[in-house]
């Protein structure tokens, strides 16, 4: 540890530092470009665990640990849930629609960082006396000693906020259930009183090669029907649409069916469709 | 007797206490308010007599009281007090005011016996007395200047006494504005006369003459002479007179003939201490008169109204007094003395019109008249004295003023005597011309009457007597209430003036107040007076070709140019409406236009930018958190860019 | 320490405005009757300051001083000397008059339906407010009077423009050309212009009395005003001059002066006469006393400075006022013009640096208040009884309505300042104190006379003579409670135009303290100068 | 190398982080970009202590990770009702801060 109060670090660090810094940087540029709010979860997980890293390796094992349970353990998985139940929405697409926002956040952004950069390096930060003495009774204890001396009422109201917030979290997301659930016979009421749909949906899967829930199933006339795809798939945009040699595959059938029964001359137009049947099924 | 001074405050006192009764009073003194009045004012011209024969018991060089009531506005230097200084100059006004004042109360008693609002008439009949007291016997010029404007409020209600005539109210209104401009003179000489001598009483005023410069006199003497002008209708102020004869006739016997008109003479007499030290402005106050003489004697010729052509002369005669005083210690006496005799006959002839009116369901049109002696004798007799009085026949009270006049006027010397004399001659002819006219077209001749008109379409009827419209007049004698004063007066115009030159009884009287130094013209006396009586014959017989051998037609004929410029006051209110009506209405269109767009616009213009600019910045704030998180990061930049250069520098 | 008079005086009106806010709904009459008795008990302490008042004595009487802000210095002093007496009785006499005045302004708003639905009716007081808003405005104005500490007089100052914004904007004539919604668009106009030009004022003048805190440390006018005549506090000439021109702005717009004038016509047209004679005969004095009271003793140098061309502003608001009041067609707004000329003429008073001058201002703001309330409130009478503000609508009142048309008149002939009414005696002192040092100004000025007559005597002419109008010719005659209003203002009139004396003695230290402070003297006479 | 990197690497962080709140309009992805920064935070601090040479700095990053917790707490609670009220997790749906 106390290779740590040297001034210029050693080499190994460095070797360290350049290649996760690198990481930490892709990392979060990753989150703020990926379409998916999961791949930008998983990405800021990755950054996060490289600052744990960063932590250890200046010292601060608490926080590097604590870094990693609670920050990528907790909340990166807090995220995760709050994306899962959000699903998916038109918000992802990093389509800009202010007008003049990318640019204003583009300049406005670099200038900070540039600022930033420009006030660090005008900062004389070149003497660096390091935590060989502050962690000498190591760094828990030291961060303890700390806590619950100089800082406890800090840390007190930290815990009252903490509850605060959890409280505050089940109000904002408790709903009460004003009205009753609505009972089966009150659906069905409903659909006969709107009249589209008296029948329940159709089945997905249609004359499909195999019988998956997110393709959408074919009208008589060969064009897809959404409705046959469930609303939560739909909602995120998973139809997989009916590729097209699949419906060539079908036309072609039709075809044979047609050269098969013409050629026993004749036969009631109205088999025909019962006839397309046993070839499905076979 | 023992301080009678204490007796000079009732003078003002007591019309004032009758103005104050009749015109708060309320309807329960409509029955008995003309007798308050009368009496009130008749009481007051006794006081005057009392203090009057008290002066006579006095020696010259005590004769002047003073009575200090109080001090009115004391500021620092400025001070005004309200006190009175009755000296032989304010007594002859005094006894003038409330006798002649006492006979008009009575007149009127007959004269609006009709009028519903007689209490109100005798109120502000008291008010003009007690306002005209206070001017000729204050003894400083603010006081003056109360007075002043006293009568003018006084002249303005009673004129407008008719105010469902507009053109009485319009009349009165022009009266009042024309009397304003005057008073600006009298305001501006007193602030000249307190920065001069830091006081505005007469006493130091009038001694201190001697201590500034000529320059300074003059300005104040012609500020005077303004407001001397707007009082006593002269050019160029001279325009209301004639419209204030919409008022009733004994007002303008009262006010507008003998007494309130000659508050300028007053002014300039009593002043004559500034004037005497400087002699430009005494030689403007002589111009005036001579112009405004013969303007008013010219208008006086053309009128056909009775009462117009009797406020013209008034208005040349007004213009001898003037002429008179503008010729310095020769003339004060002479100019006093014409007033007092001009205003018995000028207030007998006007009552004697009025009478004349009465008889004739208030016809003014002299056209109109004719051969009326038989019908009405004592007015016929008393307007008769009065206008041989007045055009100065010999005897007669206006021979003994007038011709004293002429001669001061002469005696001026130089060329400016030989013009001033002239003009007053040459007046002296044409007041016999149109005086003689006046007379031959009323009460000679063959009737001319026509049937009344409906009072509903001829405004000009005075309401109150009652008019049949479409019958006939029939005139008559007027009742005793009327033809008593009619007749003292009479007596006035004719003993009045001999009495007054029993060996310069007058002029020694009057002698304290305005030194008096005899004039001696180039020609003798004689001759003066005698070329008078040969223009005033010349003028007389002129008169008695015109309407006396030949029919006055009822229909006045187009006349020369002269005569029809004569007719609208020698154009001075087309030009007066022109200039200044005119202009003045577009001055004031055009700024109330400019304050509503200009000085209010520009205001409204900056709150209107103000929105536009706002409205423009509102467009900021389009709700996107993420465009306020560019605004915030840009901000956060910025401040740690102002903290770097900060640390830098 | 005896009993705090001064403010006891305003506090009065302001116990008064709270209770008469709270009176029920129902109890219009009770509300109306507790304000008279307010406003009558405040002119009865009004009468004890003014008995116990020595003209001989100190400068400031009655004096209070408490700490208020610590940090700042700011102090709650009180203090009058004797401009600020007659400012206090007259406003003190004016408030029962205007109330009886508008004694049933404020009914038709609570019985008509633009009040809001019977729902809310229980809380729907206008009269109420009506009268607390007057009672609340009096308080300040007093205490504005009072105030010797110059950041107090600012928050007073601002703070009466509240009650003054609802009663212009909430309580307008009902007598308009035009539908209801046109005359309460006009209101708000006219309020918020009121409001706008008056806060911008007023903001100028904080900055300048922030100034003066950083230059001068605090904000006692009499401590600041000793330190200036000692010498101990010396000022920059240009940071004088700039604060001076604060300070001046502020009140120029309150008088209001020339350019500054625009709001006042629309506030007195479009609010009820009582309250358009609030406005112009007592919170407009606010700003001339202002000038007397700040501008001349914290900035002498800067006034003699300035005064020249507050001179010529003055002046044009005399004869620009007076123009266009010849030209207006709505009486009010005639009144309104006419009132600019006046308030003309009292700057110029100010400004003269006489002591004819000053005091003639002085009394000026007495007299003035006094006419503009008479001539004001029988206008009002008037056009209650017609519906209608303009002059063309009426015509021969004095036939149907003779003592109406009679205190009209004499309203009118005291804003003509005619001898032997109270306006003569100030508007003269002010022409002679200005031709004193100015005597071009002064001679401009009296034309100024001509044209009062002009504006004035048209307008009786147009409104009371003449052939009687069929719309007037119902027209009942004054009624008691007018006569009650009208009566004793014409009283006063008269009695201040015989005799100003009282008057004058009272303001007359009082103006020798501000000539000292300025450091002039009155010209001496031409023949005593030679001499 | 000089420790001083780290600060560097923090600097890059935040304004990486910063962009992302300012051009995604997914208020998930705009939380993470929050976290993301307030890990940059941390960095710096973390590096800072080790600096001085005292753990101060290391207590402070502690307890922004306490109070990132609880803000992500309620604002992921917020982010869920939201989107149950209004079916998107547009932060530019919810504009309705406007004049």
């Amino acid at each position: 540890m106390n290779t740590l109060a040297a001034t210029a670090t050693s080499t190994g660090e460095a070797v360290q530092f350049w290649i996760l810094g690198t990481i930490a940087v892709i990392g979060a540029l990753c989150t703020i470009l990926m379409k998916k709010a999961v791949h930008s979860a998983l990405c800021l997980a990755g950054t996060m665990i490289v600052l744990a890293v960063f932590y250890l390796a200046n010292g601060a094992y608490f926080l590097g640990v604590v870094q990693i349970v609670v920050y990528t353990g907790a909340i990166m998985m807090l995220f995760l849930f709050v994306v899962m139940l959000v699903g998916v929405t038109a918000a992802d697409s990093l389509k800009e629609t202010i007008k003049g926002q990318r640019w204003l956040a583009a300049a406005c952004g670099l200038g900070f960082g540039i600022l930033l950069v420009a006030g660090i390096s005008r900062a004389s930060l070149d003497t660096f006396n390091g935590l060989g003495t502050a962690n000498a009774g190591g760094n828990v204890e030291g961060l303890a000693a700390l806590i619950f001396s100089k800082y406890v009422f800090a840390f007190e109201i930290t815990g009252a906020l903490l509850i605060t917030a959890a409280v505050g979290a089940m109000v904002l997301t408790h709903r009460e259930r004003t009205e009753p659930a609505r009972t089966q016979r009150e659906l069905a009421e409903q659909r006969v009183r709107e009249g589209t749909h008296l029948p329940p949906l159709p089945a997905p899967g249609v004359y499909a090669r195999h019988n998956a829930v997110d393709i959408p199933g074919l009208l008589p006339d060969g064009t897809p029907s959404e409705l046959t795809v469930s609303k939560t798939l739909r909602a995120r945009g998973q139809i997989r649409d009916v590729s097209s040699q699949a419906l060539e595959a079908v036309k072609a059938l039709e075809q044979r069916a047609e050269e098969r029964l013409g050629h026993q001359g004749t036969g009631p137009q109205a088999s025909r469709p019962q006839s397309r049947e046993e070839e499905n099924a076979q | 007797m023992e301080n009678a001074e204490n007796l000079i405050a009732l003078l003002v006192a007591a019309p004032l206490l009758g103005a104050a009764v009749l015109l708060c009073g309320g309807r329960r003194l409509d029955r008995a308010g003309h007798w308050l009045g009368t009496v009130l004012a008749a009481a007051s011209f006794v006081i005057g007599a009392v203090l009057f024969f008290d002066m006579l018991g006095r020696g010259a060089e005590e004769r002047t009281l003073r009575q200090h009531l109080f001090s009115w506005v004391p500021v620092e230097s400025f001070q005004a007090d309200v006190a009175f200084q009755l000296d032989q100059l304010s007594m002859t006004f005094v006894l003038l005011i409330t006798g002649v004042g006492t006979l008009i109360h009575v007149y009127s008693i007959g004269y609006m016996a009709h009028d519903e609002r007689r209490r109100r008439f005798f109120g502000y009949l008291n008010l003009f007395l007690a306002a005209m007291l206070l001017l000729v016997l204050a003894d400083n010029y603010l006081l003056l200047y109360f007075g002043w404007e006293g009568v003018g409020l006084a002249s303005f209600l009673l004129i407008g006494f008719w105010q469902h005539k507009p053109s009485a109210a319009t009349a009165a209104k022009k009266a009042f504005l024309v009397n304003r401009v005057g008073d600006m003179g009298l305001s501006i000489a007193i602030m000249l006369m307190f920065t001069t001598f830091g006081t505005f009483a007469f006493g130091p005023v009038l001694a201190a003459t001697g201590e500034t410069s000529e320059g300074m006199l003059t300005a104040i003497g012609l500020m005077l002479l303004l407001a001397a002008c707007g009082k006593s209708a002269q050019v160029p102020l001279q325009s209301w007179l004639g419209d204030a004869m919409e008022g009733p006739t004994p007002v303008s016997a009262l006010i507008h003939a003998a007494t309130m008109v000659t508050a300028g003479v007053y002014l300039i007499t009593r002043s004559g201490a500034i004037f005497n030290a400087a002699p430009d402005a005494q030689l403007a106050v002589a111009v005036v008169g001579a112009v405004t003489l013969l303007f008013g004697a010219i208008v006086g010729c053309a009128k056909d109204d009775i009462k117009k052509a009797l406020a013209g002369s008034t208005m040349s005669q007004i213009g001898y007094m003037i002429l008179a005083a503008g010729l310095g210690p020769v003339g004060y006496a002479f100019a006093i003395m014409h007033l007092v005799t001009h205003g018995f006959f000028k207030a007998g002839l006007f009552l004697g019109a009025g009478s004349v009116m009465h008889g004739m369901n208030d016809e003014v049109d002299m056209r109109k008249y004719g051969g009326l002696r038989k019908y009405m004798p004592v007015t016929f007799v008393t307007f008769g004295l009065g206008y041989l009085a007045i055009i100065g026949f010999p005897g007669l009270s206006g021979f003994w003023s007038k011709d004293k006049i002429i001669e001061a006027a002469f005696a001026k010397g130089g060329t400016e005597g030989w013009i001033l004399g002239g003009v007053a001659l040459l007046g002296a002819g044409i007041t016999a011309y149109y005086m003689t006219r006046v007379m031959l077209m009323t009460f000679f001749g063959e009737k001319r009457w026509q049937p009344a008109p409906d009072p509903d379409t001829a405004p000009s009827v005075e309401p109150g007597i009652e008019v049949h419209p479409g019958e006939m007049p029939h005139p008559h004698e007027s009742p005793r209430s009327m033809t008593i004063p009619m007749i003292l007066l009479a007596f006035g115009s004719v003993f009045a003036g001999a009495l007054f030159s029993l060996n310069g009884a007058f002029v020694n009287w009057l002698r304290p107040v305005t030194d008096f130094e005899h004039g001696h013209p180039p020609v003798s006396a004689a001759t003066v007076t005698v070329s008078t009586v040969v223009v005033l014959l010349i003028g007389v017989g002129i008169a008695y070709a015109q309407y006396g051998r030949r029919p006055v037609p009822v229909v006045a004929p187009r006349g020369s140019l002269l005569t029809r410029a004569a007719r609208r006051d020698l154009l001075q209110d087309d030009f007066n409406h022109i200039v200044l009506v005119r202009g003045g209405e577009h001055l004031t269109r055009s700024l109330v236009y400019l304050d509503h767009t200009l000085v209010d616009g520009v205001v409204n213009g900056t709150a209107a930018s103000v929105g536009g600019l706002s409205g423009r910045l509102r467009k900021l704030q389009n709700g996107f958190a993420r465009s306020y998180a560019v605004s915030m990061l840009g901000g956060t930049a910025v401040l740690i860019a102002a903290t770097l250069l900060m640390r830098g520098v | 320490m005896s009993f705090p008079l001064l403010t006891a005086t305003a506090a009065l009106p302001a116990v008064g405005a709270i209770l008469t806010a709270a009176v029920p709904a129902t109890r219009r009459t009770a509300a109306k009757w507790l304000a008279l008795a307010v406003s009558l008990g405040t002119l009865v302490l009004a009468a004890l300051v003014a008995i116990r008042f020595e003209p001989g004595g100190d400068r400031y009487q009655l004096t209070e001083s408490h700490a208020w802000i610590k940090d700042f210095g700011v102090r709650y002093e009180l203090g009058v000397d004797g401009i600020g007496v007659a400012l206090i009785a007259l406003t003190a006499l004016l408030i029962p008059f205007i109330i009886l005045a508008g004694w049933h302004d404020a009914d038709s708003l609570a019985v008509s339906d633009s009040g809001p639905a019977a729902g809310h009716a229980k809380r729907w007081r206008p009269t109420q407010g009506f009268f607390a808003l007057i009672l609340m405005v009096e308080a300040m104005v007093i205490l504005s009077f009072e105030a010797t500490d110059v950041f107090l007089f600012y928050i007073l100052f601002e703070a009466m423009l509240i009650p003054m914004y609802f009663l212009i904007g909430g309580f307008g004539d009902r007598a308009h050309a035009g539908t209801d919604e046109n005359a309460a668009a006009q209101r708000s106009y006219a309020a918020v212009k009121f409001l706008l030009y008056n806060l911008v004022g007023g903001l100028i003048m904080l900055a300048a009395v922030i100034g003066l805190y950083v230059v001068a440390g605090n904000f006692s006018l009499t401590e600041i005003a000793e330190a200036r005549a000692s010498g101990q506090l010396e000022m920059a000439t240009n940071t004088e001059r700039l604060l001076f021109l604060g300070f001046f702005f502020a009140f120029a717009v309150k008088a209001p002066l020339w350019p500054l004038h625009t709001w006042l016509p629309n506030a007195m047209g479009e609010a009820t006469a009582p309250v358009a004679v609030l406005i112009t005969a007592v919170v407009d004095k606010v700003g001339t006393f202002a000038m007397l009271r700040f501008c001349l003793q914290l900035f002498p140098e800067a006034s003699k400075w300035a005064t020249p061309a507050i001179i010529v502003l003055a002046l044009i608001s005399i004869v620009y006022g007076a123009l266009l009041a010849v030209g207006q067609r709505d009486i009010k707004r005639l009144i309104a013009y006419a009132s600019i000329s006046h308030f003309g003429f009292i700057i110029m008073g100010i400004f003269a640096m006489t002591s004819q001058g000053q005091s003639g201002a002085t009394l000026y703001m007495v007299n003035h208040g006094l006419s503009t309330a008479a001539l004001m409130l029988v206008a009002g009478f008037l056009i209650s009884r017609r519906g209608s503000r303009l002059i063309a609508d009426y015509g021969g009142v004095q036939k149907v309505a003779p003592v109406l048309a009679g205190t009209f008149l004499v309203g009118g002939l005291a804003t003509l300042s005619l001898p032997g009414l109270a306006p003569f005696v100030s508007e003269f002192l002010v022409l002679v104190g200005t031709f004193a040092r100015y005597p071009v100004a002064g001679i401009i000025a009296t034309f100024g006379i001509v044209l009062a007559a002009l504006y004035t005597l048209v307008l009786y002419q147009r409104t009371m003579t003449g052939p009687v109008k069929p719309e007037v010719r119902a027209m009942p005659d004054l009624r008691v409670r007018e006569l009650v209003v009208v009566g004793p203002l014409i009283a006063l009139l008269l009695f201040l135009g015989v005799y100003p004396k009282p008057l004058t003695e009272i303001v007359e230290p009082a103006v020798r303290h501000t000539m000292s402070d300025v450091q002039q003297k009155d010209p001496k006479p031409e023949v005593e100068a030679a001499k | 190398m000089n420790p001083v990197n780290y600060l560097y690497l923090a600097a890059l962080l935040f304004t990486i982080g910063a962009a992302g709140v300012l051009i995604r309009r997914n208020a998930i992805v705009v939380f993470m970009c929050v976290e993301l920064m307030l890990n940059a935070c941390n960095l710096a601090f973390v590096a800072f202590s080790r600096m001085h040479g005292n753990l101060d700095g290391q207590i402070i990053a502690f307890f922004t990770m306490v109070v990132a917790a609880a803000e992500v707490v309620v604002g992921l609670a917020i982010i869920v009702s939201l989107f149950r009220s209004r079916h998107s997790a547009s932060v530019d749906d919810a504009s309705l801060m406007k004049l």
